[in-house]
């Protein structure tokens, strides 16, 4: 058992695939030589060698077709994107190429691949490096979706994303890098499309994702020792597949929804989530479903004004104090 | 180039041919039903790539790509079967005119998004790189597709890795409907670009089967050796409109006329004939090619249409499209 | 009072706003001299002139690039993407550039500009030329979005959305162009963000969006009339702003919401309808909120697939009574 | 050239090195909370393209654009206030480091997407032209952004529209950690590109403020004319690392020793002081900055940071974020 940054999961488990298969590749911007510019490939060039740790030029869309053609012929390629904000430069070749091809060709043509990107907020870049597009990726028939909040899941949901015969999109939360948490040693593989109860309690369900967990967290200490509200906190991790089963139970045993997201309001994650709910779950609801995101703004760059952005610890507090009363 | 050589170029064109004009009756006829593009006075681009290629190089072609799945090998009542949505098509119905594919003859998918398979087209070239095969990966597009990102993208990487892969521009003249030069910088859109690429100006007559057909065998003799890609910007001319539903009205009076004097299969034809080929071979192959494409005909009509039941198939590997649990 | 078909509102609606204001301009692909390949903006460049309707290269990200920086220098451009699938290609310049700027510089850049996009199933396209993304548009802050079920609407909106200080989406249904409906003479403006109740019932409230709505209708007359369920239909016509006003007032008359909408399932627009109402709405419910949607899949080609994948009458009228009981 | 162009060129070329000085001095005192590119050693390309453009011509510039900024004559205490998150910011924080916009100065805003800003700059051109005014956009942006698509797209519409835009490259080795060299087909990544758009091969002394200055002038000149674009690849080197973060450990020894002894300030005096200009003259431009800068920091400093009441307001022209009613 080791303590491992999350930051330092992403190579853990990028290094223990590349070992296992000799078919996972690696391509990106600066992710050789340099290590990454958030230091998640370090080591990697050097172990594995530039015949299969690539530099690219800065091409998203070269990068994200050289994985797909890769990957339909005989390659498990890894493929970074610096930040997920540049999902729009190369979003045809995710949303329109690599999501559709196997359901056109009718099964003849598989994508076993992975693209790993940097998301979310917290670091002063401003409004075209600090997108949460988690939904942009849910939205498309033909992508799994991933976004692990712990180093734990970094290394065992990645290992499970490489394994996987189809697309995953891998999302990093940038603002997670620097956090510490016990891996076990050896390999480690997790299970694409499970949720993970961080938190049980019986008052009221919090949904979250990547940054937005600890927080909830966070959120349900301060309401149960200032409120008496005992609150379950669901880790969803994985979008595609979602696990309703484990969000459904949840839910059902408290009567009441919120969810929890980074991303601007509109066709957020959790609207999906609720609208599931409130279809399945309906007559197991003591309350309105509540939603906590960002409001429908782009994210602006100063400290301040991003913090207060997203979803805070009290406005999580609040929110939930508000409406579970 | 050898007698069989020769003829197989002929064989290709007339299927080619006689395949184009069978798919334009059958949308006349009402039974294909969506769109479809046409490779008429394109024939030899197709064929003279085709024969020089061997059995496990990759073909990445457009909407425009009929004549390029079947110059690989594909069954024509695939083919035929696809574009009248049957169960029968390559893709069971489900990809449609535009995304013709068979992996089993290396003819890796037809793209609908202008310009998108040329990263994917060095996607597999570099795989084949990396796995150490000597295959070569072949990707066709149009003129107009010279002026988008994915082009400069795709060219690029595929130069600074020395990928195994051949760019083949068809130039005929136009986009849907607007001529090429008026929207393009330089005269021949992708061979005055080559230079962009550190590459080698290859600008030839496409309507010259054995030209396309010499040029073909260099170029993918050269990637084999692992002497890096190629540019060639063949000149032709679709003889038809550009999708079912265009009359092509906005050509100038007399232009058709003498694109047709340069039909490429007729001047294949007369040359061979010229050679000392027996007009018996050749029409041997013209009625074995007829017969074989009304046997493909029928047999695509008597083959029943595509079911519901494949709407939510294969999205996945496992063959469903489950997104929950 | 004149018969127009949706085709021919497209270029009525832009003919009005180009006479009426020398700096509205218009560009794309063959939309000139072509007349647009689904002949929406036909006669447009011979009555503005070539200084002010441009056809412009395959070159989606010049496109809407040359169109925001137009924007910001004192032109109004409406920039046509000839399918809204083609979004991904130039997703940057649309959620990354156009989206943020104003918010980022703090109000300093203006952007009135309309990109045009025909959306939508029905034409047997295939998976890449059908899509419905509304909600790739709603999800972005800084985005208006419109999409218009009739040809009144189709004028108004356009002419609406041109004379908006703010960058709007405006999708047109490709599968309502021949469609037909009376447009009063002389000038047409509606105002961005107002639903229409189509329908008045009183049992369950169907929102819905373009092809979704005439589909609606025909459900609810036959829900009416074999089932005795009295459904009231809203016309949602704007994604944002919202016309929650006026959906909240209709689902809280019959306590029943059902939302029809063609793109998949996850994130749909209605996702986000759902979870406004079952928060805001959650006591005037009087049952479980449903969806009825594509699947999560890709749109197959075959007419028969694809007829049956997207929404159907059938599904509508099934799905209702099912669960109205 | 003139003394007072010299001048100009000079001031310029100071205000840009002691601003950038002290944007680093704030970030090591955690003032500047954001990431931030510094152009140290990159002030000639700014200075000299500046000081030749008229007030009411466009600058478009990338993340690294605090020099664009500054050379239009943005005020320093927005700048740096800017950097700080303060009220008295460009964009009041909003924006941050990366996106600094001054329009009321010509400063059409930095773009920090790679590629993005070349079609905006080719918009506002095209703009330009349509007024039938005779401004010129001009467009900045690194060797790295050569390979991206945009890039493509932009400098092919430009030339086919004989757009009054010039494309300055300042090819400054790097991209952010990888060199140029590594991933690019051309040993000049925009000067070798120009024969794909049949423009012009421009490859000049980027640290010299005089030839930048002339060429500037030059193709400012030949745009105002009507005679259309340029892309000019200017050499240089930035001194400092890539951004805030970045020690630059992946340079090889000797090289930013070699760059040091080209330093476009030190260069540029010794030539004034040579040419007979007095250092008295000199000496008062650089005390005037000195002081200048410590203003503008100390005014930053004492101005509060912006406060959360911003975080929802103009993304609309109204000024507001609401997306319902
Ligand atoms: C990104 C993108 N933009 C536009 C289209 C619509 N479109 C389909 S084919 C075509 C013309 C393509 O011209 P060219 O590359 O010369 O190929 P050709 O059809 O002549 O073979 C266009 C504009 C598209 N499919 N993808
Ligand atoms: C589309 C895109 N890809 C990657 C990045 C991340 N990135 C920011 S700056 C940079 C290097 C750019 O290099 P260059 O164009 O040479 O400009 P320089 O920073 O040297 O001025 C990269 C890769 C980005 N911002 N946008
Ligand atoms: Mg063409
Ligand atoms: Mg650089």
């Amino acid at each position: 058992m080791a303590e491992l940054t999350y930051r330092d999961a992403v190579a853990a488990g990028i290094a223990q695939e590349m070992a296992r298969d000799e078919s996972v590749v690696f391509l990106g911007e600066d992710i050789g030589a340099a290590g990454g510019v958030f230091k998640t490939t370090l080591g990697l060039l050097e172990r594995f060698g530039p015949r299969r740790v690539r530099d690219t030029p800065i091409s998203e869309q070269a990068i994200i077709g050289a994985a797909m053609g890769a990957a339909m012929t005989g390659l498990r390629p890894i493929a970074e994107i610096m930040f997920s904000d540049f999902f729009a430069v190369c979003w045809d070749m995710i949303a329109n190429e690599i999501a559709k091809t196997r359901y056109m060709t009718a099964g003849q043509i598989a994508l076993p691949l992975v693209i790993r990107t940097a998301n979310g907020y917290g670091s002063r870049f401003g409004a075209q490096h600090s997108q949460s597009v988690e939904n942009w990726a849910m939205a498309i028939p033909g992508l799994k979706v991933v976004a692990p909040s712990t180093p734990l899941d970094v290394k065992g949901l990645l290992a499970a994303a490489v394994r996987d015969p189809d697309p995953v999109i891998f999302f990093e939360h940038k603002g997670l890098y620097s956090t510490k948490g016990e891996v076990p040693d050896g390999e480690i593989v997790d299970r694409l499309g499970t949720a993970k109860v961080v938190r049980q309690g019986e008052d009221v369900t919090i949904v979250a994702l990547a940054a937005m967990v600890p927080k909830s967290l966070q959120a349900a200490e301060r309401l149960a020792a200032e409120d008496g509200i005992s609150a379950t906190v669901v880790d969803v991790r994985s979008l595609v597949p979602l696990d309703t089963k484990t969000i459904f139970e949840e839910v059902r045993k408290t009567g009441r929804l919120y969810t929890v997201e980074e991303n601007p309001r509109l066709c957020g994650w959790g609207a999906e989530i609720a609208s599931l709910v409130a279809e399945e779950c309906f007559y197991d609801l003591d309350g309105p479903i509540v939603r906590i995101t960002t409001p429908h703004v782009p994210l602006p760059a100063a400290d301040l004004l991003e913090d207060n952005a997203v979803p805070t610890v009290d406005r999580i507090v609040e929110t939930v104090r508000r409406n579970a009363g | 180039m050898d007698r069989a050589t020769r003829l197989a170029l002929y064989r290709s064109l007339v299927e080619i041919r006689v395949l184009e004009k069978r798919a334009y009756d059958l949308f006349l006829q009402n039974l294909v039903k969506g769109t479809s593009h046409l490779s008429l006075g394109q024939e030899a681009v197709a064929a003279g790539f085709a024969v020089a290629m061997r059995k496990d190089d990759y073909t990445f072609c457009t909407y425009r790509g009929h004549a390029h799945t079947l110059a690989r090998g594909a069954p024509m009542v695939g083919v035929l079967g696809e574009l009248m949505g049957r169960k029968c098509g390559l893709m069971g119905g489900k990809g449609g005119s535009m995304h013709l594919t068979s992996v089993e003859h290396g003819a890796m998918g037809s793209y609908a998004i202008v310009g998108a398979h040329l990263p994917v087209a060095a996607g597999a070239a570099w795989s084949a790189q990396v796995r150490g095969t000597d295959q070569v990966s072949v990707c066709f597009f149009g003129d107009g597709t010279t002026n988008i990102g994915a082009f400069h993208e795709a060219l690029n990487l595929a130069a600074v890795w020395k990928l195994p892969v051949i760019f083949v521009c068809e130039n005929n003249q136009y986009m849907e409907y607007t001529p090429i030069r008026e929207v393009t910088a330089v005269a021949n859109p992708a061979a005055d670009r080559a230079c962009a690429y550190g590459l080698e100006k290859i600008l030839i007559d496409g309507n010259d089967a054995d030209v396309v057909h010499r040029t073909a065998r260099e170029c993918i003799g050269k990637a084999r050796d692992g002497g890096g890609p190629s540019l060639v910007e063949a000149l032709t001319y679709r003889t038809s409109g550009h999708s079912r539903a265009d009359p092509g009205k906005y050509r100038p009076v007399g232009e058709l006329d003498d694109w047709l004097k340069k039909d490429p299969v007729v001047l294949y034809r007369v040359r061979l004939v010229g050679m000392g080929i027996e007009e018996n071979a050749l029409r041997d192959i013209e009625r074995a090619v007829e017969r074989a494409v009304d046997e493909a005909t029928e047999a695509a009509k008597a083959c029943p249409p595509s079911g519901v039941e494949v709407i939510e198939k294969d999205v996945w590997a496992d063959g469903g499209s489950s997104w929950r649990n």
